[in-house]
Parts: C-alpha cells; sequence; structure tokens
C-alpha cells in the first residue's frame, strides 16, 4: 500500500474537526475512484480514500465554494492542482483564504506519467510524501526542435482527429467562464470536421491559456483521439516565463503579465521592432 | 596598470626622436606598458591615400591585422594606440572604410591573405595618445605626478587637423576648438593660451608639393601664436612638429618676418612637469631651440609665479560659460 | 441576425474632385458596390462633403428609408463628423454611418488604377458588410466645468487669459517664473513696427495682475492631469516664494539691501545681476520677490536676513513650504513658449570662447533701457562701443547637423539689430543670411528700410568667426570668414562685434509636458496640433489647446492671434454647457461575466469596477475612454467596445478580405 | 502568381494618421494592405489576427503607438504584451512568424508607414500563399460537400 495513503489519512483525520470538509479522491462503488468531500460526520469513509488517478479538483473546489462561500474546506492537492488553485484565485474565482492545501507530492512514475517539471507542492504547509525533482518532457522538445514543415504536418495530422468535443476545455481548472468563445461563430467555425490546420479552436484556447496552464496534463489525459495539445500551451509558457519573468501559480500575489504595463526590459525581450 | 598595443610609426624613430624619448620618459609615472606590434610596417601617412586606395589600405591593415593575431594569441587589450596623428587616423580610416564598405574590406583581405593575414573590421579600438592619457589615466592622475609645475609658461595648444576630423568613433571635445591638448597642459600648470588656429592645418606634406602654401600656412600659425605673447607650441604630432619647427627659418626667409617659435612635443612638457631633464626628453635637438624660452621656467630655476592679471570685478560684462560637450554644464543641450 | 436582413444601406462614393476618380474608377465602385448584400442605393458625386451631398444622403434617407449609410471617400478625420451630421439631421443614428478611406489610404497612395479601383472596391464592401452590425448609440452628456486652465504666461498664454476672463469665465494662470512676460517682456523693441516691446506688453500684464477673473499662480509648474473634457482635475504646484504675498506691497527694499549679487542667467540671459532675493524686472506682475534658495546665504549659511531686518510690513517667510492645489477645470490652453537656441554649439561662431560674440537675447538686453548697459551697445568689456558689427542669421536653423526647420523670426530680428546698432551706434552693419524671409504685413518694407540705411547686406552662410588675425587690417578684430554667394568669392570681413540671430527650439521638457497633458510631440519636440492647416490650436486630446511658439516657431502677431483662437475654441465648448462625450464606450454582458478582473487590470483609467454582490465588472461611462484594451484582454468576449464590437471588426475584414478573393478567382478563371 | 493579401489593424491616434500622413504625402505603396481602424492597438485581440489568418490574410499587420506616446497612456503596453506571445505560438503551429507584423508609427511619420508596408508586401510575397487554394469559400464548402475531402486553409 502506497505509505502516502496512511500519512494522508492521518493528517485528513486530524484536520476533520477543524474544517467543514476535505476533498480528495475516494474510490466510489465498482472501484470507480471519483472527487469526495470527507465530512467529520462519517470518518469511516476515511478507509476508501485513494489518490490515483488524478481528478481536477481545483474546479470542485471551485463550484463547492461558489455554493458555500463561508465554508471552510481542506484539499488534496498536487504540485499542478495548486499552482492551478492560485491561477483562479488571482482571477476571484477562488477564495483561497478559507482552503487549507494539503500538499501531495508525487511519485517518480506519476511526474513521468505527466512529463511533469515540477511535480511538488509549494505553498501548501501539510506536505505528505517526498518532493522529487522534476522530469523532462520529451514530446514538447521533440516537437520545439522541428522546423517550419515538419511542425505544420505534425499538428495537421493531429488536429485531424479532433472531433470537436471540447472535453479539453471542460476538463480544464482554469477553463471557467459561463460562455466560451469557442462556441462562437465568429471565431471558431461551426459544422466544420476536420478542424484543419492551423485550427482556430486549439490556437485560441492556446492564446486562453498564456499565464494559465500549470501542465497538469487534464487535457491531455481527457482528450479521446490523443492530441497533445498541452504541447502548445507549455512552449509559450516557457516564453512568457522568459519574456515577462512569470511563472503560472508560482507567486501569489504577482498578476499574469499582459495584463500589467511595461516593466523594465521586458521591451527588449520582446524582439519587437525599436 | 594600463596596456595597450603600439603602433610607433615611422616618424618616432627618426624625425620625431625626441616624442618618443619623452614617451618613455613619463611612462613609468603614468604605469604605462604598451606592447609594440613586431613587424609592423609604415602606414604611408598622408601621401599613399591619395595616390591608390586598395594598395594604401592593404598596407595600413596589415599592421591592424598584425595587431590583431598578437592581442589575440596573448588575448590582451584590444586598443591599439598610435602616438602620431597620421598613423591615428589612417589606422582608424582602414578600421571603418573595411566596415563601412565591404567591397573594400574584400579586396583588402584578400591583399592580406597572400600574407597569410585576416582583419576583421571593428576588432581593434584604435586611438591617439592623448586620448589615453586625457581619458583612461586621466587628469587628476596627471596632476598627482607633476613635482615641477610649468607655472609662467605661455603655452599654445595645437591639436593639428588630422586628429579631431573625421572624428569617426565621436571622441573628441569638439571638432573645431577640441579642449584635450589645453586641459592636459593646464594640468601640468602651464599657462595654457586660448588658440583659434589649434586645428587650423599645419601644410602636412605641402612643403614637399608646394612649398608658398605650406609657408603661409605655417607664417599664420607662427604668427598668431606669437602675437599672443606664446614663448612655445605644444603638439600631438611629428608632421606638425617638423613643418613648423624645420620650415620656420625658410618661412622667415620667405615672408621677410623674425619668428622664433619653439615647437616641442606635449609629452617633453609632461616630462619636465614630472621633473625629468631635458636631456632625457630630447630637449635641445630642435631647430628653433626652445632653450630661452624654457628659461621661463629654467630648470634649475623655477621663475617665481606672479599672479596672472585677473579681470578686476565689475568691469565689464561677465563671460558665459565654455561649452564643454563632456561635462555639459547646467544648461541642457538638445 | 435580423438586424441584418432589416439593413438598407445607401452607399455614396465621392469623386473629390479629381483626388479620387482621377485614379480610381468611381463609376464602376458605385455601380459594382449597388449589387453589395442589403445594399438599396449606390451613387457617386463630385464632392460628397459639399452641402449638396449632404443633401443627397438626407433626401434618400427621407425617401427610401435608408437605416445605414456609407460614404467612401477621404480620411474619417476629416469628414466624419460632417457626414454623421447629415444623418442626424435625416434622423438617422449618427453612429449608423461609416466611411471608406478610398483617398488618402487608397487613391493618393496607389499609382496602377485598377489596382486603386479593386482596392476601393474592397475598402467600400469592407464598410458596408461592417455598419450592417453598427448600433445606434446616444452620446453620454457631461456637463462643463467653466474653469479654465492656461499654462504659460506669456504673451500667447496673456492673450487666451485675458479673451476668457473677459467673457465671464474664470481663468487659472500658471507660470513657471516668478512674472508673466514670457520672452517677450525681455525684448527692447518688436518689430516691423519698432514699438518698445515693455510699453505694448505691460499694459495687458497689468490687466490679468488685477482681473477678477484671473487667478494668477506664478513660480507654480502643473504636476498632474486627470479627467477628460469638460472635467480636468489639475494638481497644481505652489512653490515656496519666502515671501507673504498678502503682505508685500512690492516697495523693493528688501532687493536693495540684499547683499547677495548673482548673475542672472533666466532674464538678463547671463548679462546682468540680480540679488538672491528678487524679481526678475521692475514690471513684474505680480510684484512679489522671490528668495532663489541656492543663492540666498541664509539658506546656504543661517545666517544675514537683510531682507527681513528691513522688510517694513514683515513679509519674508524663510520656514514657507511648497502648497500643492487641486483645480477642477473644464478646458487647458498650453502655452509654454520655446528655448532659444544654445549658439555654443555651433562651436566655429566662437559663442562662449570669444567676447564680442553675442546672441539675440543677449543683445535685446543690451539694447533695453532696463538692461545692464541701460542701453548703451557696448562689447563685453561695458566700454567700447563698436564701429562694426556682424549679424549672422539662422544659427542653428536650416542647418542638418542642428535643427533642419526655419525659425521663422531669425531675419525680421536680424533686420531689427541692424536698425538698432545704426540708430545706436553708427557702425558699419553687415547681414550675413541664406534667404531673406520678411513675409508678413510691413515686413519687407521694414526690411528695404534697413537696406536704405546702408546696412551691408552679405547672402552667404557663415562658415567661421575667429579672432585669429592673418592680416594687419584683421589685428585685434572679429574675422567673420564667408562665401559671399552673389559677389561668387570668399570674404573675410573684420568686424567688433558678433550678433548671432539664433533660432527657436522646443522647451527641453516639452516631451513631459506632453506626457503629462496626455498629448504628443513631434520629432523635432514641438506640440502636434489637430490638423496642421485647418485645426492648428487644438490637439488630439479634447479639451487641450495649445497656442504660440510651443506649437512651432512663430512671431509675436501669430501668437497673439493663437492665443486669441484657443481663447475661441474654449469659449465655444463653455457655451455648449454641457458636451457630448465619446459615446463609443465599453458596455459589460454581465449574464457571460465571470468577473475574473482581467479587463479592470488592463484599463489605463480605472473606469471599470467591480460589483462584489453579482460578481461581475461594471463599466463607469463617464470615465470610460473607448480605447477598447479591454475588450482585446476579455476570453470569454463578455465585456465589448461599443462601434468597435468583434463582430463589426470581423465583418469588415471578412467584407475586405472576400472582395480580394473574389477578384483573385474571376482573374484566376479569366487566366485559366 | 496570387498577389498576397494583407490585414492591417491600426489604431486611430498614431498610425492610421501617420497612414493618412503618407496619403497627403502622395507616397505611393503597394496596394495588398486593407486597413480596419481601432481606437487603440490595445483593442486588437489575438483573436482577431488568428481570425483573419482563418479568412485567408497572407499577412496581418499590428501597427500603434509609439511606447509612451499612446493615446490612452498605456494601451499599446498590452499589445507589446500580448502579439510576441501570438508570434511564438504561430511559430509552434507551425506558420512562420514572420506573417503577424507588429510596429510603431506616430502620426508624423507618414515616410515610415509608407516603408513599412512596402517592406512587409514584400516579405509575404515571398513566402508561399498562406491559403492552398485560390477558391473562394463558397467553392471550397460546395466541393467539400461532394467529395468529403479535408478543408484546409494553409499548406506548406
Amino acid at each position: 500500500m502506497d505509505k502516502r495513503i496512511n500519512d494522508l489519512g492521518q493528517i485528513i483525520e486530524k484536520i476533520l474537526p477543524e474544517v467543514d470538509g476535505v476533498l480528495g479522491l475516494k474510490t466510489g462503488p465498482g472501484g470507480i475512484v471519483a472527487p469526495h468531500l470527507f465530512v467529520k460526520e462519517r470518518p469511516e469513509e476515511l478507509e476508501l480514500m485513494a489518490i490515483w488517478p488524478k481528478e481536477p479538483l481545483p474546479s470542485v473546489i471551485r463550484l463547492i465554494q461558489q455554493a458555500h462561500p463561508e465554508a471552510k474546506l481542506a484539499v488534496v492537492c498536487r504540485g499542478c492542482e495548486e499552482r492551478g488553485m492560485v491561477e483562479m484565485f488571482k482571477h476571484a474565482q477562488l477564495n483561497l483564504n478559507n482552503v487549507t492545501l494539503i500538499g501531495l507530492q508525487c511519485t517518480q512514475e506519476e511526474a513521468e506519467f505527466c512529463r511533469c517539471a515540477e511535480p511538488f507542492t509549494v505553498h501548501a504547509k501539510m506536505i505528505v510524501g517526498q518532493p522529487i525533482e522534476g522530469v523532462a518532457d520529451p514530446l514538447t522538445e521533440k516537437i520545439a526542435a522541428m522546423s517550419q514543415p515538419e511542425k505544420l504536418a505534425f499538428w495537421k495530422e493531429e488536429f485531424s482527429h479532433c472531433i470537436k468535443c471540447y472535453g479539453c476545455r471542460n476538463i480544464c481548472a482554469q477553463c471557467f467562464c459561463n460562455v466560451c468563445a469557442l462556441e462562437d461563430e465568429t471565431w471558431v467555425q461551426t459544422g466544420h470536421l476536420p478542424m484543419g490546420n492551423p485550427s482556430m479552436y486549439h490556437l485560441v484556447r492556446a492564446m486562453h491559456m498564456t499565464a494559465k496552464c500549470v501542465a497538469c496534463r487534464e487535457c491531455e489525459e481527457t482528450c479521446p483521439v490523443g492530441i497533445p495539445i498541452a504541447i502548445h500551451f507549455r512552449l509559450i509558457a516557457r516564453d512568457v516565463k522568459e519574456m515577462f519573468n512569470y511563472e503560472t501559480g508560482a507567486v501569489i500575489d504577482q498578476k499574469p503579465p499582459q495584463l500589467l504595463v511595461l516593466e523594465e526590459g521586458d521591451y527588449e525581450r520582446t524582439g519587437l521592432p525599436h | 596598470m594600463n596596456k595597450y598595443l603600439l603602433y610607433p610609426g615611422c616618424s618616432m624613430e627618426s624625425s620625431a626622436k625626441a616624442y618618443m624619448e619623452s614617451l618613455n620618459a613619463i611612462m613609468e609615472p603614468l604605469d604605462l606598458h604598451f606592447e609594440e606590434i613586431d613587424d609592423w610596417n609604415c602606414c604611408g601617412a598622408t601621401e599613399y591615400l591619395g595616390i591608390n586606395l586598395i594598395p594604401a589600405y592593404s598596407l595600413i591593415a596589415r599592421n591592424l591585422a598584425l595587431a590583431a593575431e598578437q592581442t589575440k594569441q596573448i588575448n590582451g587589450t584590444r586598443t591599439i594606440v598610435a602616438p602620431c596623428s597620421a598613423c591615428y587616423l589612417n589606422l582608424a580610416k582602414a578600421d571603418y572604410y573595411m566596415q563601412e564598405r565591404p567591397s573594400l574590406g574584400v579586396k583588402v583581405n584578400e591583399a592580406l591573405e597572400a600574407g597569410g593575414l585576416q582583419y576583421k573590421p571593428g576588432t581593434l579600438d584604435v586611438r591617439h595618445l592623448i586620448d589615453i592619457l586625457v581619458y583612461d589615466i586621466g587628469l587628476d592622475t596627471i596632476r598627482s605626478k607633476v613635482t615641477r609645475p610649468l607655472h609662467g609658461l605661455k603655452v599654445v595648444p595645437y591639436m593639428g587637423c588630422m586628429l579631431p576630423r573625421p572624428d569617426y568613433q565621436n571622441r573628441w571635445s569638439d571638432h573645431e576648438h577640441p579642449t584635450e591638448l589645453n586641459d592636459l597642459l593646464r594640468a601640468l600648470g602651464a599657462d595654457v593660451i586660448d588658440y583659434p588656429l589649434t586645428t587650423s592645418c599645419c601644410g602636412g606634406h605641402m612643403t614637399q608639393i608646394g612649398p608658398e602654401t605650406a609657408f603661409e600656412l605655417i607664417r599664420r600659425l607662427v604668427a598668431d601664436a606669437d602675437e599672443r605673447g606664446a614663448h612655445l607650441m605644444a603638439t600631438v604630432c611629428p608632421m606638425c612638429q617638423m613643418n613648423i619647427d624645420a620650415y620656420q627659418n625658410e618661412t622667415n626667409h620667405y615672408f621677410g618676418t623674425h619668428y622664433h617659435m619653439p615647437v616641442l612635443f606635449f609629452t617633453q612638457l609632461m616630462g619636465l612637469a614630472f621633473g625629468r631633464e631635458p636631456d632625457e626628453l630630447g630637449i635641445g635637438i630642435e631647430l628653433v631651440s626652445s632653450r630661452n624660452a624654457l628659461a621661463n621656467i629654467g630648470v634649475e630655476v623655477p621663475v617665481t609665479q606672479e599672479p596672472t592679471a585677473k579681470r578686476k570685478k565689475d568691469e565689464g560684462l561677465p563671460m558665459p560659460r565654455r561649452w564643454t560637450k563632456h561635462g555639459a554644464g547646467k544648461e541642457t543641450v538638445k | 441576425m435580423n438586424e441584418k436582413k432589416q439593413a438598407r444601406v445607401g452607399v455614396y462614393v465621392c469623386h473629390c474632385g479629381s483626388n479620387i476618380a482621377g485614379v480610381v474608377d468611381v463609376v464602376d465602385v458605385a455601380h459594382w458596390a449597388a449589387n453589395l448584400p442589403n445594399v438599396v442605393v449606390s451613387r457617386e458625386y463630385k464632392f460628397m462633403c459639399s452641402s449638396l451631398g449632404q443633401e443627397l444622403i438626407q433626401k434618400d434617407i427621407q425617401e427610401m428609408g435608408l437605416n445605414r449609410i456609407v460614404v467612401a471617400s477621404c480620411s474619417p478625420q476629416l469628414h466624419e463628423a460632417t457626414f454623421r451630421n447629415a444623418c442626424d439631421r435625416a434622423g438617422l443614428n449618427p453612429y449608423l454611418f461609416e466611411m471608406a478611406n478610398i483617398r488618402e489610404q487608397d487613391a493618393w497612395v496607389t499609382s496602377d488604377k485598377t489596382e486603386a479601383t479593386k482596392k476601393a472596391k474592397a475598402l467600400t464592401a469592407a464598410a458596408v458588410s461592417r455598419v450592417i452590425h453598427q448600433e445606434p448609440l446616444e452620446a453620454l452628456l457631461v456637463p462643463i466645468e467653466s474653469n479654465v486652465l492656461v499654462v504659460g504666461g506669456g504673451i500667447a498664454g496673456i492673450q487666451a487669459a485675458l479673451e476668457i476672463a473677459d467673457s465671464g469665465n474664470h481663468v487659472y494662470l500658471v507660470e513657471r517664473e516668478p512674472s508673466i512676460g514670457g520672452h517677450m517682456a525681455q525684448f527692447d523693441k518688436t518689430f516691423p513696427t519698432l514699438d518698445c516691446s515693455a510699453c505694448i506688453l505691460t499694459p495687458k500684464m497689468v490687466n490679468v495682475g488685477n482681473h477678477k477673473n484671473i487667478t494668477l499662480l506664478t513660480w507654480s509648474e502643473v504636476e498632474a492631469v486627470d479627467g477628460y473634457v469638460g472635467n480636468f482635475t489639475v494638481t497644481i504646484r505652489k512653490k515656496a516664494r519666502y515671501v507673504d504675498e498678502s503682505l508685500c506691497t512690492g516697495c523693493g527694499v528688501c532687493q536693495e539691501k540684499c547683499p547677495k549679487r548673482v548673475i542672472d542667467e533666466v532674464f538678463e540671459a547671463g548679462l546682468g545681476y540680480r540679488k538672491a532675493i528678487y524679481t526678475p524686472f521692475p514690471q513684474a506682475v505680480p510684484n512679489y520677490p522671490v528668495i532663489d534658495r541656492e543663492n540666498c546665504t541664509y539658506f546656504l549659511k543661517g545666517t544675514c536676513k537683510a531682507c527681513e531686518k528691513f522688510c517694513e510690513p514683515g513679509a519674508i517667510r524663510f520656514d514657507q513650504k511648497d502648497e500643492t492645489l487641486a483645480v477642477k477645470v473644464g478646458n487647458i490652453i498650453l502655452a509654454t513658449g520655446y528655448d532659444l537656441f544654445d549658439a555654443r554649439r555651433v562651436s566655429n561662431y566662437g559663442y562662449g570662447r570669444l567676447p564680442n560674440v553675442f546672441t539675440s537675447l543677449e543683445f535685446e538686453r543690451l539694447t533695453n533701457a532696463a538692461g545692464p548697459t541701460s542701453g548703451n551697445v557696448v562689447l563685453r568689456d561695458g566700454k567700447t562701443t563698436p564701429k562694426s558689427v556682424g549679424i549672422i542669421h539662422c544659427v542653428g536653423s536650416r542647418d542638418k547637423n542642428f535643427n533642419n526647420y526655419c525659425s521663422v523670426i531669425c531675419c525680421m530680428q536680424g533686420l531689427k539689430f541692424a536698425h538698432l546698432v545704426h540708430e545706436r551706434t553708427g557702425a558699419t552693419v553687415y547681414n550675413f543670411y541664406i534667404d531673406m524671409r520678411t513675409a508678413y504685413k510691413a515686413y519687407d518694407e521694414f526690411y528695404q528700410r534697413v537696406l536704405e540705411e546702408g546696412t551691408l547686406f552679405v547672402r552667404g552662410k557663415v562658415a567661421e568667426v575667429t579672432d585669429a588675425a592673418r592680416y594687419s587690417n584683421e589685428k585685434g578684430k572679429l574675422i567673420i570668414q564667408v562665401e559671399d554667394t552673389l559677389a561668387g568669392k570668399q570674404r573675410r570681413i573684420p568686424v567688433d562685434m558678433v550678433i548671432l540671430s539664433s533660432g527657436l527650439q522646443a522647451r527641453a521638457d516639452s516631451k513631459e509636458v506632453a506626457q503629462k497633458f496626455g498629448i504628443s510631440c513631434s520629432a523635432d519636440e514641438w506640440f502636434i496640433e489637430k490638423h496642421p492647416k485647418l485645426d492648428p490650436v487644438a490637439t488630439m486630446t479634447d479639451g487641450v489647446f495649445i497656442a504660440g511658439a510651443c506649437q512651432g516657431p512663430k512671431d509675436i502677431p501669430s501668437s497673439v492671434a493663437q492665443g486669441a483662437a484657443a481663447a475661441a475654441r474654449v469659449m465655444s465648448i463653455i457655451g455648449q454647457k454641457e458636451i457630448q462625450i465619446e459615446a463609443a464606450t465599453a458596455i459589460v454582458d454581465e449574464e457571460n461575466c465571470v468577473g475574473c478582473q482581467q479587463c479592470m487590470a488592463v484599463c489605463p483609467y480605472q473606469a471599470i469596477l467591480y460589483l462584489a454582490d453579482k460578481g461581475k465588472a461594471h463599466v463607469n461611462e463617464a470615465l470610460c475612454k473607448g480605447c477598447g484594451t479591454c475588450a482585446g484582454a476579455c476570453l470569454p468576449k463578455s465585456i465589448s467596445l461599443k462601434h468597435f464590437t468583434d463582430l463589426q471588426l470581423v465583418s469588415e475584414m471578412v467584407g475586405a478580405m472576400q472582395t480580394m478573393k473574389d477578384f483573385e478567382t474571376i482573374s484566376a478563371e479569366v487566366a485559366a | 502568381m496570387t498577389e498576397p493579401k494583407i490585414i492591417g489593424f491600426l489604431c486611430n491616434w498614431c498610425s492610421y494618421r501617420g497612414a493618412d500622413g503618407a496619403g497627403m504625402a502622395r507616397l505611393k505603396y503597394p496596394p495588398n494592405v486593407k486597413i480596419i481602424r481601432v481606437p487603440c492597438s490595445g483593442r486588437i485581440s489575438p483573436e482577431l489576427v488568428l481570425r483573419s489568418f482563418r479568412e485567408g490574410a497572407d499577412g496581418v499587420m499590428v501597427l500603434g503607438c509609439h511606447i509612451g506616446d499612446c493615446h490612452y497612456s498605456t494601451g499599446n503596453h498590452r499589445t507589446a504584451k500580448r502579439m510576441p506571445v501570438l508570434k511564438k505560438l504561430l511559430e509552434y503551429a507551425g506558420i512562420d512568424s514572420e506573417r503577424l507584423y507588429v510596429n510603431w508609427v506616430s502620426a508624423a511619420e507618414g515616410e515610415k508607414f509608407a516603408a513599412v508596408i512596402k517592406d512587409f508586401t514584400e516579405k509575404i510575397r515571398a513566402l508561399p500563399p498562406f491559403t492552398e487554394t485560390m477558391k473562394s469559400r463558397k467553392q471550397k464548402l460546395a466541393e467539400m460537400k461532394q467529395t468529403e475531402k479535408e478543408v484546409e486553409w494553409t499548406s506548406a
């Protein structure tokens, strides 16, 4: 049994009386693991507590908070989920003051699964498991190294499979808009499959992910045809870091860069003409 | 430790021997170290560029190539110093035009290839000796080294026309009335005379081609210096020194005048100010003798310094502040 | 999408005489546009902006029930307002109108006729498919603050302040120096009439001084400006004078008794002296002195206090502090004037090195009876009267090393100096000019008169002024080396004195001042007017006007005219009591908004506030200036900018692209 | 060879007036650019640029005021933050990022405007057309219906 489960179990047991509920994962009937709010009235449910596979807990906690803004909650969150919640806090979608973070560190195997560079939490005070070094992301490096025609062909192949199920948008914790621009004919052609290349859907979504994507890879996992769309998000995240030294979810009070005026040295790094 | 590449040039070993000796004399106190470029060749002075561009620039660029190679091995400084204005200008021109006109650069490098040499324009920073002394060593250091201030010696600063124009790297304080030499001589304690012809031409090689023109140009320089009560002229260029010194007699003869205006190198005056003896500085070998001029500060008998007549208060209108490019003073400069 | 169906568009293609019709086949464009979707009528006409052209539109709106108008003609900068008013008069909301710029951005810039016509069609189609999606907008009316701020107390600022104050409106006149008067107060005579400058200026200054509608704030500067036309809030910093203005009688005893003499670099142009406590000149308005902290012995060493001892009303306040006051004004007039070109930069003219080379302002102080030499024209030694004077024109102007432009006043100024030298000293006078520019009323007559007085004119650019004499007659003189282009030879003219008629330059801080007032500067850093010919005193920022030399070199009559013009523009705005402000402001679709506050972070005017209870953003239309940065940042597109919505911009783009693509297919079929 | 189709988004206060300035000075430049006036370059969202590419534009220009000159003080700062990220994204998607041109032109810079248009048009003319076929959208749709062929709006 994974040592982290009983460490986590102990922490939740200790914290349960102090909060209205702890959001984590539970193996439900038929062995399906799903998000679950453990409450002090039903401690016995803790036996069924699970930690894998990963679920988009930040979206769930946002819904709970919207229903019960005053509720005192705790949430089990991995590095990416923690960063996701920080970004949602910056966009007034989540009130972190009412949420206690329980930092679950990923294992090497989990990190490799998500090709994650930062499989550890930074802000959470309570830590479960040992933080490990990030792993490389070979696929993104491969794409970045490709020549322009190769990239065009690669994405043409990938996007041609897309059935526009909006799964990648629905799963994403950062896509909290009530009405989505991707469903608007002005931007994305309706009734057109395959998507064509470059596809408005994916490029507009990539621009929306500027200074938002925390590389939780939920979109890639959930995509029925396995399009590695997060590659775009990670590549521009790297440029945003280089140009405006901003890392998603890293610093709580640092505002997303594209909303701010140019700071010292920013303009030179953008490569725009003088 | 101020380390530079040195391109001495032909005159430093012959007609301007005094310049070389006085330079050696002042190197030690100013902690100046020169790495002479081995196997350097003549820079073609003012004549060759006028006759045939490509071979002239190749001749000059050979020195740059040698220097670049030499400093690369010892990964030393990239600044090459030329004490003579003509050499400085030719080196600076070669470096500038090889970049400005790539076709020239290509042809010159083809020529250098024959000798197994190569020069990429911009690798070296070409500068004149006075530029190094005023801006790298600095006037304060020079002032601190003065043991025998030259008070009472009225000196006319004569920069010559090749230094400030054309000013590719925008180094000098002004292109018509630069003050670098004035400031340096003032730092030595000399009474520097405000000389309007400081960058007027001395005739250069006109003494060979059109003597009458050269004599008139020299007459103007010497007459104005004499009229302003100068004891002697200080210059930074061997060609200017030679023209005024060697041809002053013929000029007097041609115009029936009797000027006796000695002209020395500014490094000789620096040597004196640093307390060195005249013979170590090549003083005395000049044709128009500077003996009675230096009597004013006589090596043995330092002349007591009578106060210069300062303008009495309330008399006349105040002079506006001088134009200084580097320290632009209070007024803003557009 | 139903509004698209009801759209009945009228297209009007303008010939603009031959400006457009000379290159674009306007008739073909009109016919082609007729069968664009929703186009009901498509005409072409010689001059759409003429009253007949406008009536054409009005008649069609009334008779054919048009509810959208497109005019393909010149730039909207020129006639958007004209055609909007025409639609308004015909009862059609002015925002249901769109222009296609087929003159400045097509006919005038394309030589190939067929390409120009194709581009005109594409631009017209773009305008048509945009106008269909435009909605009627009502401009927000905002009350006008009647107070006016005038910055700069020179002649232009004085004229503007007086005209506005006389019309019964209150003016705050802010001047950086201790007294108003500007450069004109330094002059002795003015051309061409040779009126004494002080005599014609001081009466106006006195009027300003005791005008009930003018609050005079000298020795003060504007720190910040917020708000918009009709509702500016201006923060003004009133520097400490160290003199209590309520007690001071202006008797001047303090100036007499003050022991510290300082060279007056500003008013006396460095030629004369003033005390540490001073008023710039006797007729100063207001006549309260100012203590110059840098030179006052009390502030330097804590001793002296002579002025305090002798000040009978006890008005000296050493502990006085700077004050800042915030005022509400509806309009602003900038009349900040010019700086003189620094003649030192032309090192070969020797100013600053050769004693007897004077600048124009120095000479003005020499000839001025109240100047340091009580009007005697003398050399730098303060005694000798010059027997020969050389006046050099265009110093620093019309020169690619310094300022390319002509500074307008230096020729007349040079002629005035020539006359004054003749009158005062009888010396021989040389004027060195490139072109004699005496263009305005009675200017050339003055030139003739100076000619007849025996002034020697040499046409040529002076190469050098030197004191290195070559010949005996040049000893002790300033030799002017010049190429006399009429005589066709080099000349060396020895003179005793040289006067440099220097050019004008933008104020050293004009860029910062422009930034503060939200206007922009040209490459030479003069303030940019709304339109060089048609709107010289307005700027692109509504409510901010410019007058006088700050907009470019000009003489006193033009500065006064511009001062009055700016005042008239301001009074016409005040007269409207209310002003329509930008109707195309941002608006939030509260149903879609998710309250992520991205729009609030990008808004340069903090015009968007967060409704905490609903968790939605809301636009304060009075503050919104319609830049649309929020619409560009909102991901779900819930905030949009009226009249520049995504749908409108995309339709405009599609209209143009579709036309270009159709032309391609036609030419492809023709080729096949 | 088809003429490149270019869409230019110009800000009303600086670049649009610069364009008018070029017109008043009668400076000639290629007619390929169709100019759309927006109040500020800050109004231009990445979606507008991408939508222009989707419509078949071979090049898109975004011209605003020089940094510090913006009529709305900092509108163009956001442009200088968004557009470089979009350029990078285009590169990753295999599109030549030269197709998106961002620059600053003041109201006084008529010559610069004409020069900028000439250079950009030449640069785009050198690139292959952005949409693979010259057929208009209607024809492509009709074709697609018959042969269910992929609709593509770009090619290598």
